[in-house]
């Protein structure tokens, strides 16, 4: 049982999520009144906290659960993050559909199709200081891990490290997406919002599933 | 603030189930095509000023600068299909697009048929063999006046969606800023401008322009957008033309009456004539100073179109 | 400016030889009385965009804040009159009183009879006991409105006064200013406010109020203005009231809405019911940042007259 | 000839009152500007060289000097100056009218004339910061002065004097009336614009009638 767990068991991510998201809104927000409008935090824990009480209603697996998120997102979220965290949490409940037992494999697929799902909306990519810059490098890193045979484990320790990196590398980039972007030169110095949020994400993902494995 | 303004023009709008929704008493209209639009707040009167009569049926509302999630606009649709469909006429930005196109996705489920106008009529966004790329501004309000008139006047929705769309693709704007403007929640101005200076080409929510040059007076102002927007479409010797000229929040309305002087001396030395003439705050930036200068080259369904007489809060004409 | 107001509104507007006044295309309009206002500019849309159909037929315009002189005032008397008198709606400015009553003076001159209302419903401006002292503000926009509208339905001169007279009598007016107005050739605010405070019952050109308070939410600032204004008529239940929210220039249109919300709310409570609201920029001063309230109580015939549709370029109603 | 001239002579006093304003177009508007709206040099310039220009068409006397100039600022000069100085050279022009000669009795109901004119449209008294406190001393003194067996000239001279006195005593006032009243304390400091204008015209009609009496 140390290398994998139950889609019924995984909606303990859900719910470490939720958590991680409600505790940084005012973070998230902070960092985004400073080169942005300052509402990202606000955006993001008014999606995860109606996933929250959605999910009260009945019990769900994995699958189920980033299904309700995603489309939360997507229906009730405006702007560009409802529809761009609404597709990545619809990737991923798509790509664990129908399996009973997640393992390094099944959450390898989980995490690639994220890229190419939000392909379909943003031509962000690596660079242009948004939460690409933590997605791509996540993704990248843990794919890589399981490519040279290290454990799901250490292939999320890896994904985790590569997250904070790829957040704290939007740090000295200039935005060239998004409302930030209009500032040019003037975004260098600070956190891009969606990168931190990102990066909560997959902490908060990382984590979770270590609980799992034990 | 919705709830406000649906009480003080109880006659004409009405609440919808979704409280950010708001729609035309009357709407659904029995075989009239639905009229719908919606964006991010901070633009008054658009979006909520333009629900009414012979113009929008129903209206999605989002935060300020910040696109409606998909469920709006789909509560929008369903308040404004009476069975003869919807066409949604919206501005191009990334998050209307994704937010529109998960909304359609959701209203053919329940068999409501919408199709969309996507405006861009602000040139200096994106140079003209990018033309997909631009923004909507104020154009918007003359493609809502030319799609809600073919509506009222009993087009089908591809007549209505063709009329839209002629109106667009015969309409180019352009904005100048003066000062910034602030999001309530942020507290700090979203950009800057120099003073003395202004951003030539800015965009309704503060983006850049194409240019930053000095203040200069109204007669060269009107020159330097004319002669941005005059040779993108083009318009040329002989065109009737409708013309819109909008404050972006804080203008003086009388500095829009001497720039309007401007631009028509400057169209009628070129023997474009002025069909109509739009002068007022149409579609702000929140409390910006600037203006935005917007021109329709019409034809006779669009003539007929813009002379439609209609009523809202934002414009009413007999 | 003028020049530029008249040219975009070119099929309702025309110049006259007076530069400075405007009048409407059709004045003066045979068998109906003129109906004239005027003062000093400033507070778009009054004056000239109060020019139209059934509103007012000349306007008068003076300098900023400046009372016009009595040349304008008898020019805008001429070109209103078509035989039947003219009727001459205006706010109680001292400026304004001396020249409407020189230019009153020389109209008689050439037989052209006029007779004047002179607008007071700004309640702060002095006790009740001296209404006669009182400015006038933004009732003088429902004075326009139905003495406009009486002369349209064939009213005759003492018809016309005694509508508009009734109209004034029956309103009252409070303003609430939170940020001070600059006049262009001075270059620096003609008064201050501090921060965080607002002056209770500025008058239109920022004559300073009856307190200075701090600020306070939209639903205490109604209800301080309600107060002021209500015992003052008295309104009283079962009254049915028209309900005329401006901005005083600077002020977004989406705060006078969750205004109008806190007062219509207030009203209900009192039983005082809402025949019509007109929520926008109807009265400004510059781009001073505030908000004036207005109360009409409604009779048949105010109702009849402010329900009359009309056409100008500040207020257009089907 | 030494305490009297022509009425025909007096137009002489209209063409200095003239030269004088216009001479001082800058500074009235400078202290206007200061706690008014800064305009009262171009409101008294314009009405004082559109009588100059009037002047051209056809020569006149003094009382029909007043009283072009009158109706040109009645006319012509919004606001409230207009119709005050209107009804000032009224007043004068009323009072002369018919006199062949003008001697210290016939321009002592000239001056007399003007506060009870003015009292018909303000109510300003002196100690209201506007030319009220020129205006009414002025008057005063030379009223005094006759009174007391001065000559025209030395009454002339002690109306002079009050004049530039009534108009420095406004500098310390706080204004009740017009435009700088709203600036209530903040008023103090600065001479009213409406009480040096008044001030540059008794200075004026003095001088130009000392010119016609030697
Ligand atoms: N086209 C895009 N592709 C990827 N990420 C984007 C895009 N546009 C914006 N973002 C991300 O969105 C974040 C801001 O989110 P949020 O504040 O919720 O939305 P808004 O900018 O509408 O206020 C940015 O920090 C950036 O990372
Ligand atoms: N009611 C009044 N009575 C006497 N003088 C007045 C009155 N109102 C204003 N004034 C005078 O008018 C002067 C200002 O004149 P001006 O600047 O031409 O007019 P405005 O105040 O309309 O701009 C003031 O300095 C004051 O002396
Ligand atoms: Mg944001
Ligand atoms: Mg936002
Ligand atoms: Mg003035
Ligand atoms: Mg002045």
């Amino acid at each position: 049982m140390d290398d994998s767990f139950t889609n019924t068991n995984g909606v303990s991510i859900i719910f470490k999520m939720i958590k991680d998201i409600q505790d940084n809104k005012q973070y998230l927000s902070d960092i985004d009144g400073q080169i942005g409008d300052g509402d990202h935090g606000i955006n993001m824990n008014k999606g995860f906290t109606l996933c929250e009480e959605k999910l009260k209603e009945a019990p769900v697996n994995l699958s189920e659960g980033l299904k309700i998120l995603s489309n939360i997102l997507m229906m009730k979220i405006g702007g560009s993050m409802g529809p761009l965290y609404g597709l990545f949490f619809k990737a991923m409940a798509k790509e664990s559909e129908g399996k009973e037992v997640i393992n390094a494999d099944v959450f390898q697929t989980m995490l690639v199709a994220i890229p190419v799902e939000l392909s379909k909306v943003s031509k962000a990519t690596p660079g242009d200081k948004t939460l690409m810059d933590c997605l791509i490098p996540a993704v990248a890193a843990y794919q890589e891990a399981i490519a040279t045979g290290e454990s799901f484990k250490s292939a999320l320790m890896k994904m985790k490290n590569a997250a904070v990196a790829g957040r704290d590398s939007t740090k000295d980039m200039i935005s060239k997406v998004g409302r930030s972007s209009r500032l040019g030169e003037r975004s260098i110095g600070v956190i891009d919002a969606g990168s931190a949020s990102c990066c909560i994400i997959f902490c908060a993902i990382a984590d979770a599933i270590f609980e799992l494995l034990n | 603030m919705l709830e406000g303004f649906a009480a003080s023009m109880s006659s004409l709008i009405d609440t919808t189930e979704n409280p950010r929704v708001l729609k035309l008493k009357d709407a659904p209209i029995k075989n009239k095509v639905g009229v719908v639009t919606g964006g991010g707040s901070g633009h008054k009167p658009a979006f909520i000023g333009y629900i009414g009569k012979n113009l929008c049926d129903a209206v999605a509302v989002g935060e300020i600068f910040s696109s409606p999630p998909a469920q709006m606009f789909y509560d929008a649709f369903k308040a404004a299909d009476a069975g003869s469909g919807v066409a949604c006429l919206y501005g191009n930005y990334a998050g209307d697009n994704m937010n529109v196109a998960m909304a359609i996705e959701m209203a053919k489920d329940d068999g409501i048929v919408v199709k969309t106008v996507v405006a861009n009529d602000d040139v200096p966004s994106a140079p003209k063999d990018r033309r997909e790329n631009r923004r909507g501004v104020a154009g918007e309000v003359l493609m809502w006046k030319v799609g809600g008139a073919r509506a009222a006047m009993g087009g089908s929705l591809d007549e209505v969606i063709n009329a839209a769309q002629k109106a667009i693709d015969n309409t180019r704007s352009v904005g100048i800023g003066l000062s910034p403007c602030t999001i309530p929640e942020v507290g700090h101005p979203n950009f800057q401008i120099e003073a003395g200076k202004m951003e030539v080409g800015i965009g309704h929510h503060g983006e850049p322009g194409m240019e930053v040059a000095d203040l200069e007076p109204a007669r060269k102002m009107a020159q330097r957008m004319i002669d941005i927007i005059i040779p993108d479409l083009p318009f040329v010797e002989k065109d009737d033309v409708v013309v819109l000229i909008s404050g972006l929040g804080s203008t003086p309305p009388s500095e829009l009456f001497i720039f309007f002087n401007d631009v028509k001396r400057i169209l009628d030395e070129k023997k474009i004539s002025v069909f109509k003439s739009y002068i007022g705050n149409y579609f702000t930036s929140l409390e910006m100073c600037g203006i935005t200068l917007t021109m329709m080259k019409v034809d006779d369904e669009l003539k007929k179109c813009i002379a439609y007489p209609c009523e809202s809060w934002g414009l009413t004409q007999f």
